[in-house]
Parts: structure tokens; C-alpha cells; sequence
């Protein structure tokens, strides 16, 4: 143990971005952003499937507040959302006593629900389109066939949209992971934050940022690899798809 | 109520800025994006290889840390030449990228790559047989990418357009780390000096919305526009 | 068979769209047996009336009758609407209807588009729907696609595909709307030749088409539709062998 | 290189060292110490504003020429940049909500409780290595989101440049803080030898000048009247 | 008319996909006032073959005379391509293609599709342009339709506005590949009349169709292609009226 310690000491002497040290950062930085993400992520995309349908529902008053919900969160930046949701909600008197305090004092917690609500609102309108765009010949056919409208859903029109959805739905998980970046402007250390936090004691913004960078594009492959993956098992019977 | 606290003439001063950032950049942008997409289509094994880079790592790393490190690292890049010319030929050139121009630079070159992208892929959703049919009545390819390709492009690039320019409007928020200031820094000030961020933040929602809503409008009229002779 | 009741009767069927009237009082009765193809210029209501027989189109005046059952209707806002839509769910299950486009579903094999009405309308075990979709797979020659999916499959082997699904539900009826013509011409005489196997076993058949071959040679009564109404009908000799018509005269002439 | 016009640049708001008025007008013990510094010299002066996170980049990649916002000299940044001679010797101290019940930070005290810090300052690095096995670090970019966050009960205590906790903790109505502990300026290899003025390592030239008109000010009693006016005696 | 080149001449052209050989050697001579029409099953290589004629392919071995003048080719890593590219441009120029699915360019009014080669391809001035395409409008009946644009206008007004635009480059040879199968019923007899026209003023054309009554009564001879190969080649008499081959014999049966 102690050799392998030397051995890396010697090996990681004289430079900055791999100290023991910053590793440890680089290493928490990277569960961070692994744990936001995907837990976001998946919340989000559960939201997203009864929003979506009550979002193609043909009456106003179920589809409006929905779509109220996505115009508003895909309108304005992840920034001010998270900014709003850290800062605003103590403002609500006494969330300091309630239970949820300590829910909100982490900054984990307010980074997540701006994170999830963001992505459910994106991943709405994904699935959305993904509905629309069903073919109306094979719904006419499921109706002819004698299927009420609660079973063409389910059997036909989500089944087919959720395979639709999977390449715009992969755009998303990326951009998801680009934009917890700035969870690090709440005091997380994710890793842009443990970029922001080695560069600014050391005063050198190359190594440590290029670092992180290269992370996030192994991240980025491995989330396109693994798409890529399904739509191959999922998407085979599917006329070609421009890209 | 305007007033905000007095900070409302700086947070329209700031919109100003957000706004001029965003236009100037997505021009840039397009610009960049254009050229990425012929690049990337040219069976020149170069031009393609340098836009596949080029989109491949821009798209792969998240905006934020592309603009610290083109941002500063670019500068430093330049510095280092600037150096070089002062200390080896007593040349002295004075480089002086302003924040203003740096952020336009930076965001622009992010979202070139985005809209190479785009303009690939309308590139592609051309209908072959158009370009067959210039082709076979003796057009050269230059004139048929003039004449055909390019304004049936445009149809299918403007939803992917206009999506792009709305992820490129809210990335503007990020240029307060490169020190620029925008209606999110002016908030952000604001509400850390009064400690009430409701105040400052929700208003800039607001704006952001207000401006997303315009500029959507004004692509939907443009569309409009490119789809006469499409039907529906 | 003396007293089975008449498969599909419609009565006097209207149908609008906005300012124009399409159908102008139709009726039809298919007896047990028959085949009934209905032909027209293109706009002559064909499609829309062959719609309005399992209610994918609301006829906005008219009567139907499915195995003898009269399907009501009520008045809404929206205008006429069923009163029951599960009675038209029933009753939609025993009309099979074959698109121009065979609209397969996309995101099922073959024989999963065989088996999905039958297990989740009619409620049959997926044992047994199986196994009745690989007899009918094999009699429209497709027992080595059933586990392809859809556009993996020709035209010609999609619409096969898309009857057998409608054989699945062992209609009383089966409604075709032109079914060959979304196919190249050298595989529209695979699907012919399944549809008249179909006909000489003594199914009941409704089909829209311009195939006048298949036509005179199948069915057992041709309705000619001009302007939303029946202009001639009859036995294939007395239709096409003699029209009276002008206009059919003219339909039925070469067309250049 | 001979400059008739210096850019400075400086991270806003750090009250009372730089800050701006509602009306955007910008001040503060730096501001005014520099505006007097440059009338010296004879140069005109832009103040252009910077994240503290990237200032010292910024002052590298020629965005301004020096650095006057309350930077403490210390030998990590000394490999970066230039610094003038010490302007002012600023303590850091300890401050939290009197109800935090502690009168002493160290290990044992401090043990489970959340630390606020201005990520990359000297507080940050004294903290992270004295404090960081046995409390929560949290870092932020600005003093006023720790003040926030103080306010918003996420932080239990902070550790700040000693009249700024004062300017914004001590002499504010919102909420009932006190100092814990003495100020604290040892050991000099965290807390350096106050705050100076920086300039890229060339040039020298340029930092001369600022330490000759230092001096002066020091002298004629300029210093001293911009001096009381914030800081009182 | 006794010494004037021949418009379109090829010579043993070869061409493969993969590991496919599509085209096997095919020659072909169209002289002025010929109308040639290509028969045969799907796959065969009619579409290939025609599109070799105007390069939109490029043949892997072959020769092409247009107007008399050889088409000359060279070799590259990327395979056998035409030496000169202003020549192939040249030469298009006088063999205008018919499209099954017409490819007016979508963005232009019917108007402008049918000056825009003329104007910027052959030079002409935009007022000559469009008082030719004017008159070539009346010819087919379309000229109410000038302004329109192709989405608007019907499968039959299109392919008529498409063979239009053919004309409007004063062609040599009409190159036609399937230009009613994309049509609706109704609508192939206009274009069909419109072809057969052109056929009686002697227009020279090559025609590839599926419509054997077209090929009976129009063509000056008919090519039956199977398998990358001329099976038949003569009058239609010979061709159609008295096949030899077996293949050709049941690719003219009826389909059942
Ligand atoms: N949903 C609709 N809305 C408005 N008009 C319609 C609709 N469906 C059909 N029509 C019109 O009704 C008329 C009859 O259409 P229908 O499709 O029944 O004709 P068809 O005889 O089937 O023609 P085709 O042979 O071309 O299929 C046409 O004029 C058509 O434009
Ligand atoms: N670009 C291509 N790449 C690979 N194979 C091709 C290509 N174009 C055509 N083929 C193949 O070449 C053969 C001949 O095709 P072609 O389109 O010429 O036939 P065709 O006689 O026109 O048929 P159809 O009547 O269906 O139009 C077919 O087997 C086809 O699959
Ligand atoms: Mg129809
Ligand atoms: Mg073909």
C-alpha cells in the first residue's frame, strides 16, 4: 500500500491536476453529476408519460396547463429555474421548520427538482410530437378492429411513440448532462464545479477544464453507444429514419 | 414597481445585452454552421474529418465549461503568441478581445457546430429526385445547389433553426462567468445585494419567456414563408 | 341457414363534409355469401361510404344493422353521434376492414399483428390466437414471415398480412378498400388470388376497387357510385356487360 | 510597455471593498484607492469587472492590465503574478448566527457543522486543509450568495475577510450574527501579507509606479482619509 | 432528314451494384421519330438502363453517342466517370428525363420549373423563356395552372407540367421512365394523350412502362429486358402480338 501511495506520489509529482488530492475532487465531481443526472433523468421521464398524454389530449383544459408547464420551463434557462428554486423557496415562511427542510437546505435536492422538472417538461413535449406523429392508419386500423381508446393507447399509439421518441429522447440525455454543469453555481461540487474549484486555487484554467471536458465526452459516448444500442434492438423494424 | 428597487434601468440595459449577444451570435453561428455542413458533405476527406471533429467535441462537452475554456484558455492561447512576438522580435501587438466580443465568439462557435448539424440534415431531407431532375436537364452542380438545394433547404433547416436559436437564447445566461452582464448577472447582483431574489429573477423569467415568444412568432411567419408551394 | 340474420344492412346513409354532400342517401344490404364490390370515379364517395359501414366516418343520417342489431344514435353538439360506443366497439369487431395502405402496426411482428385483437378485443387466450394466426398465415402463404415486422415485408406480403389480421377476428363482414392499389402490379395478383379464395369459401365481402377483372369475375353484385349516389347496380353481366348509364359507359371505356 | 490608461479589474460586489450603488455607480474602499492611485501616476483608469474565478486569467489573458480587489498576496499566486507592495493588511474572521452557541472554532467545535467560503480564496484553502476531514465545505463565488445562504440556514457558519463579515453579518438588521474567535492573520503562509495590487509578471515597470504613488498617498495623507471613511479608526 | 446523326446510340453497357451485375450489355439505337418502349418484369434494369443513357448512372462499361458525338470516359479510384463533366452537362441538356414521380422542384410555380433550365442552363432571356413555356402550357392543358405550385396541383397536372419542362429544352430524345405508375387511374389517360401526341409529331422517345396498351399502339418498337438482358426486341407486332420467349410469354399473361 505504501508503495503503490509512492509510486503514485512520484508519478503525479510536479503537476496539478492529478494530485491525490484533486483526484479525490474530480472523483466526487464525477458522482455528483452521475448521481443528478440520472436520477433526474428518470423522475423526469416518469413525469413525462401521463403529462405527455394529457398534453395530445383534444380538451383544453387538460392539455393547456401542461402545455403551460413546458412553454415556461422551456423557455427561460436551467439557470434562473435553479436559481429561483435555491434561493425562492426559503422564502416561503417556515419551510425552515417544515419537513421539507431538509429536503431544500442540501443543495442537491433544489439542484434535482430544477434538473427533473426541466427534463420532464423537455421530454413532454418529445414524447408529444412522438404521439402526434403516430400513423393515423394504423390507429384508424385499431379502431376498425374494434379497440376502444384506452386500449388503442396502450397498446398501439405509446408503445409505438416510446420507439419513436428514442433518438430525440438520447438528445436529451445529453443535453441533460451538459446542463447539470451548472449546478456548480449552487456550491455542488459536480464536475465542472471540482474544475471551477482546482483552477481557481491554482490559477490554471486549461488543465483543469480541458480535464473535466474530455470526461464529459467519454460521458457523452457512452450515452450515445448505449442509444445507439437500442435503437438497433428496438428500432430494427422501423423504415429507415433520416437522421 | 419597474423600478425594482432601482436596479431596472441596469436589468433593461442587461436585457439589451442578452439580446444583442444572442442575434449576433446565432448569425455567427449560421454562418459557421453553413460551412460545417457543405464541409461535412464534401468527399474531401479533410474538410470532413475537421467538421466531424469540430461537431463531434463541441456537442460532447457541456457549454459551460467550452466557454471557460475557449474563454480563457483561447485567450491565453492568443496571449502566448502575443508574448512570443514581444520577447523573440520586440513586436508589439496588442491583442484585446472585450468580453462583449468574446462571448458573441464563444457562443457562436458552440452553436456553429449545433448548426452544422441542422443544416445536414435539411441538406439530406432534400428530396433526391429534385436534385435528379436538375441534373438531368443540364444544370452543373454548383448551379443545381443554388437553385434547388439550398432554397429547399432552408424549408426543412428552420424548425431545427429555430429550436437551436432557443437553447442559444437561454445559453446567453452563462456568459456571467465570462464576466459579461447580462440580465442574469444584473439580477443576480441584485437580488445578493437586497437578498430577495423573487424580485429579480422572476422578472428576467419573464423577459426570457417574452423574448422566446417573440422571436417563435417571428419563425413561424418565416416558415410561413418558406413553405409557400408545400401545401399544408 | 334459413333465418341468419343478414350480416350488414345500411339504410339510406348521408354523409357532409362542410358545405359539400358526399353520400346523398345510400343503401346496401349483404346477404350471407356475398360479394360486393363497389366501383366509381375517384371522389364518388366509395371510400367515405365504406367508412360509414363500420363507423370510422358518422353518417349524419341513415340506419345500420350489424347481425341483425340496429345501432343507435343520439344527438350531440358535435352533431350525430352512436349512443353506445361500446356497441360500436361490438360491432366494429365483426366488420374486418383491409386498407388501401394495409396499416399494419409498425411496432409488432406479423403474427403480433395477427394476435392483438383477438387477445385484447375478443379476450381469447394468446395460446389459441397464435394458433389460429399460423393456420391463417399459412393460407395466405406467410407461415416463414411471421416474425418479421412490417417493413421488412413487401406490399404484396403486407396486405396479405393485413387480411389474414382481419380474418383473425372471424368477421361477419369484410371490408376491403381497394386494396391492391397501393401495390407495383406485380403483386397485386397474390393478393387477388387470396381475396378470391376468400369469396369461393363463401365469404361475405365488401370491396372498393378498380381492378374491373376481378370484379366481374368475383362478385356477385357491382354497385356503381356516381356523385354520392348508386347510379347502377346489379349482377356483374347486367353492370358491366351492359351498362345503361352514360356515365358508366363511359367509366367502364378505355381510357384513351 | 508604458501605459497612459490602466483597466483594473475587480470582482463586485465584495462590500465595502468594491461595490456598486442601486444606480450602478461603482465604489468602495478599492475603487477609491485606485481612482486616487491613478490620479497619482498621472493614467487614466477603467475599472472592468470580473468573477473572482477568473481573475487572475483574465489579468493573464491581458482582459485588464491589473488586479485591485482585495487580493490577498500569498506565494501560490505570487507564481502566477506581480504583485504591488501590500496596500492593506486585512484579517479573516470567523462569523455565524449567535444562536450557533460556539465561542471557539477548531476541530472540535467545528466537527458536522456546514462552512461557507469564497471558492479559491485564501479562506477556502486555510478551511479546506484544517477543516476538511471533519466539515462540510461549501464554496461559493461570491461573499453575498454565502450571506443568503446564511440566511436560508443552509450555511451554519462562513469564514470571511474580517470587515466584510462585519460590513454585511455584523452591521446588518437581517439576522443576529456575532463573531467567533479572534481575527485571524496567522499563519502567513494562508494569510500572506495583506492585500495587494497585481500586474502580469512583466510588467514591472507599471507595479513601480503604482508602489512610488502608494507611497505618496501614504505620505500626504490621502490614504489615510479614504481609510477612515471605511473603515473608521 | 438523310444525314442527320443519330440522337441517342449505346453500345454494350454494363453495370452492377455491389455484387449484383443489373445491366449485362444492352445496346440501343433510337433514330429521329423513334418511340422505344422498354418492358419487363421489377428488377429487371429498365430504370437502371435509362438512367445510364442521360449518366445520372454511370455505366461500368459501354459507349454513349449523343447527336453523333461519343461520350468519352476515363478511369478513377472512385471507378469509370465521364472525362468531362461539361460535356455530360452538355449532352443532358438534349435528353430531357420524365420522372415517375414528376420531381417538379417544389419551391417554384409551375411557371418558373419550366423556364428555369432553359434560362439558366441554355442562356436564353427570361421573356423568350417563358413565352415558350407558355405555349408548351397550352399544349398540355395546364396553362390556368402557370402560377400554381406542384403541391397543389394534381399527380396527372403535375406529370403533364413536368413533360412541359422536358420540352421546354427542345430535347432530342424524350427519355419517359414509368411516367403514369405514380398516377391515380383517373388520371393516367391525360398524361397517356399528351405522350401520344408527342409520339405522332415524331418526337423521338424512349419510354419505359408497365402500360402495354400505350407500348401496342404508340411505340415504333418495343424492348423487352429480363434479367439485365434484351430478350425481344421488335414491332410490337413481333414483340407483343407473337412472343417467343417463355419469360415474355407470361410476363404478358394476365396476373390471374
Ligand atoms: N375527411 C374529409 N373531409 C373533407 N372532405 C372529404 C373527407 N374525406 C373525403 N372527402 C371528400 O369526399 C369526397 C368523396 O371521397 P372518397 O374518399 O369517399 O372518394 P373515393 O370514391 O373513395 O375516391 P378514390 O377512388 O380517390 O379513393 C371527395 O370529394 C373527398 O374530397
Ligand atoms: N442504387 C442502387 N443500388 C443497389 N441496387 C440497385 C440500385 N438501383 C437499382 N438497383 C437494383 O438493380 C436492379 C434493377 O433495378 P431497376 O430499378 O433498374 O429495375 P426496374 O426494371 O426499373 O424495376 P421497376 O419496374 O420496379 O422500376 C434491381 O434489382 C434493384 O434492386
Ligand atoms: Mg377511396
Ligand atoms: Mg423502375
Amino acid at each position: 500500500m505504501v508503495d503503490v501511495n509512492a509510486w503514485l506520489n512520484d508519478l503525479l509529482a510536479g503537476n496539478k491536476i492529478f494530485t491525490p488530492a484533486t483526484m479525490a475532487h474530480y472523483w466526487e465531481g464525477l458522482v455528483t453529476t452521475t448521481q443528478l443526472v440520472f436520477v433526474s433523468l428518470i423522475i423526469g421521464l416518469v413525469l413525462a408519460v401521463p403529462l405527455a398524454i394529457m398534453r395530445s389530449s383534444k380538451r383544453k383544459w387538460i392539455s393547456l396547463p401542461v402545455y403551460a408547464y413546458t412553454y415556461v420551463f422551456r423557455g427561460t434557462p436551467l439557470l434562473i429555474q435553479l436559481y429561483i428554486i435555491y434561493y425562492g423557496v426559503v422564502f416561503f415562511d417556515g419551510i425552515q421548520e417544515s419537513f421539507l427542510w431538509p429536503i431544500f437546505r442540501e443543495a442537491f435536492y433544489p439542484a434535482l427538482i430544477a434538473f427533473t422538472l426541466n427534463t420532464a417538461a423537455y421530454t413532454t413535449e418529445i414524447f408529444r410530437g412522438a404521439i402526434k406523429a403516430t400513423s393515423k392508419g394504423e390507429i384508424e386500423a385499431a379502431r376498425a378492429y374494434g379497440m376502444s381508446e384506452s386500449l388503442l393507447m396502450r397498446r398501439i399509439v405509446i408503445p409505438s411513440a416510446f420507439r419513436r421518441a428514442l433518438p430525440a429522447y438520447g438528445n436529451e440525455v445529453i443535453f441533460m448532462l451538459h446542463a447539470s454543469a451548472i449546478a456548480s453555481v449552487v456550491t455542488l461540487m459536480d464536475l465542472t464545479g471540482a474544475a471551477r474549484y482546482v483552477y481557481s486555487r491554482f490559477y490554471t484554467p486549461f488543465e483543469p477544464f480541458l480535464f473535466v471536458a474530455l470526461i464529459y465526452l467519454c460521458l457523452t459516448f457512452a450515452i450515445l453507444f448505449f442509444f445507439r444500442f437500442l435503437e438497433k434492438r428496438l428500432l430494427a423494424h422501423l423504415p429507415s429514419q433520416s437522421a | 414597481m419597474l423600478d425594482l428597487q432601482g436596479y431596472g434601468p441596469r436589468l433593461i440595459e442587461g436585457a439589451g445585452v442578452t439580446v444583442q449577444l444572442a442575434v449576433l451570435s446565432l448569425l455567427l453561428a449560421v454562418f459557421l454552421g453553413l460551412l460545417t455542413a457543405i464541409a461535412k458533405m464534401s468527399r474531401h476527406w479533410f474538410l470532413h474529418r475537421i467538421a466531424t471533429l469540430y461537431t463531434t467535441v463541441i456537442r460532447g462537452v457541456p457549454d459551460l465549461v467550452l466557454m471557460l475554456l475557449l474563454f480563457y484558455g483561447g485567450q491565453i492561447g492568443v496571449n502566448a503568441i502575443s508574448d512570443m512576438l514581444y520577447d523573440h522580435f520586440d513586436i508589439d501587438i496588442y491583442f484585446s478581445f472585450d468580453a462583449f466580443a468574446a462571448g458573441v465568439l464563444t457562443i457562436g462557435f458552440i452553436f456553429g457546430a449545433y448548426m452544422g448539424e441542422t443544416f445536414r440534415g435539411a441538406f439530406m431531407a432534400v428530396d433526391n429526385g429534385q436534385i435528379e431532375a436538375g441534373k438531368a436537364y443540364g444544370m452543373s452542380s454548383v448551379l443545381v445547389f443554388r437553385r434547388i438545394r439550398f432554397p429547399q433547404m432552408m424549408r426543412h433547416a428552420l424548425p431545427g433553426l429555430s429550436n437551436n436559436w432557443m437553447v442559444l437564447l437561454k445559453t446567453t445566461a452563462l456568459v456571467s462567468v465570462i464576466g459579461l452582464t447580462d440580465m442574469v448577472r444584473v439580477a443576480a447582483e441584485a437580488s445578493r445585494a437586497t437578498h430577495e431574489p423573487f424580485v429579480f429573477l422572476v422578472p428576467v423569467a419573464v423577459a426570457y419567456l417574452l423574448i422566446a415568444s417573440v422571436t417563435e412568432w417571428i419563425f413561424a411567419w418565416l416558415q410561413k414563408r418558406y413553405n409557400v408551394g408545400y401545401g399544408e | 341457414m334459413a333465418d341468419t340474420p343478414t350480416p350488414l344492412e345500411v339504410r339510406n346513409i348521408k354523409k357532409r363534409f362542410g358545405d359539400t354532400e358526399v353520400l346523398k342517401g345510400l343503401s346496401l344490404q349483404a346477404q350471407k355469401g356475398d360479394v360486393i364490390t363497389l366501383i366509381g370515379a375517384s371522389g364518388s364517395g366509395k371510400s367515405t361510404f365504406l367508412r360509414c359501414m363500420n363507423l370510422l366516418e358518422q353518417p349524419d343520417d341513415g340506419e345500420l344493422f350489424v347481425h341483425g342489431e340496429r345501432i343507435a344514435f343520439k344527438y350531440t353538439k358535435h352533431g350525430r353521434e352512436p349512443q353506445d360506443w361500446k356497441q360500436v366497439v361490438r360491432m366494429r369487431a365483426k366488420l374486418s376492414m383491409v386498407f388501401q395502405s394495409f396499416n399494419l402496426w409498425a411496432h409488432m411482428t406479423l403474427l403480433e399483428n395477427i394476435i392483438e385483437a383477438p387477445v385484447h378485443v375478443l379476450g381469447k387466450s394468446k395460446r389459441e390466437a397464435t394458433e389460429h394466426a399460423m393456420s391463417l398465415l399459412e393460407r395466405v402463404g406467410l407461415t416463414h414471415r411471421a416474425k418479421a415486422y412490417p417493413a421488412q415485408m413487401s406490399g404484396g406480403q403486407q396486405q396479405r398480412g393485413a387480411i389474414a389480421r382481419a380474418l383473425a377476428m372471424d368477421p361477419e363482414v369484410m371490408l376491403f378498400d381497394e386494396p391492391t392499389s397501393a401495390l407495383d402490379p406485380e403483386l397485386v395478383g397474390d393478393v387477388l388470388k387470396v381475396m378470391r379464395d376468400l369469396a369461393n369459401e363463401g365469404r361475405t365481402m365488401i370491396v372498393v376497387t378498380h381492378e374491373m377483372s376481378f370484379a366481374r369475375d368475383v362478385s356477385s353484385k357491382v354497385v356503381y357510385l356516381h356523385q354520392g349516389l348508386v347510379e347502377e347496380a346489379g349482377t356483374p353481366e347486367e353492370v358491366l356487360g351492359n351498362p345503361q348509364s352514360p356515365r358508366l359507359k363511359q367509366f367502364l371505356a378505355p381510357k384513351y | 510597455r508604458d501605459y497612459d490608461h490602466v483597466r483594473i479589474g475587480v470582482d463586485v460586489p465584495y462590500v465595502p471593498m468594491e461595490y456598486r450603488t442601486p444606480e450602478g455607480e461603482l465604489t468602495g474602499f478599492d475603487i477609491e484607492l485606485g481612482n486616487a492611485l491613478c490620479d497619482e501616476i498621472g493614467v487614466t483608469c477603467e475599472w472592468i469587472e470580473q468573477e473572482w474565478d477568473g481573475i487572475i486569467p483574465g489579468l493573464l489573458a491581458r482582459n485588464y492590465d491589473a488586479v485591485m480587489s482585495s487580493m490577498t498576496i500569498n506565494d501560490e499566486r505570487r507564481q502566477q503574478v506581480l504583485f504591488s507592495e501590500p496596500y492593506i493588511t486585512m484579517p479573516s474572521a470567523w462569523f455565524a448566527p449567535a444562536s450557533l452557541g460556539i465561542d471557539e472554532a477548531n476541530e472540535e467545535t467545528l466537527d458536522g457543522l456546514t462552512i461557507g467560503v469564497q471558492r479559491g480564496t485564501l479562506q477556502d484553502n486555510y478551511v479546506t486543509d484544517n477543516f476538511g476531514s471533519v466539515a462540510d465545505i461549501s464554496r461559493y463565488s461570491t461573499a453575498d450568495d454565502m450571506v443568503l445562504d446564511l440566511d436560508a440556514e443552509r450555511l451554519d457558519i462562513v469564514f470571511l475577510d474580517y470587515p466584510i463579515g462585519q460590513a454585511t453579518l455584523i452591521e446588518s438588521e437581517d439576522g443576529d450574527y456575532t463573531q467567533i474567535g479572534e481575527q485571524i492573520t496567522e499563519p502567513k503562509e494562508y494569510f500572506g501579507d495583506g492585500f495587494g495590487i497585481a500586474f502580469r509578471q512583466r510588467d514591472e515597470a507599471l507595479a513601480e509606479r503604482f508602489n512610488e504613488a502608494l507611497a505618496t498617498l501614504k505620505e500626504n495623507g490621502t490614504f489615510e482619509e479614504i481609510h477612515s471613511r471605511y473603515f473608521g479608526e
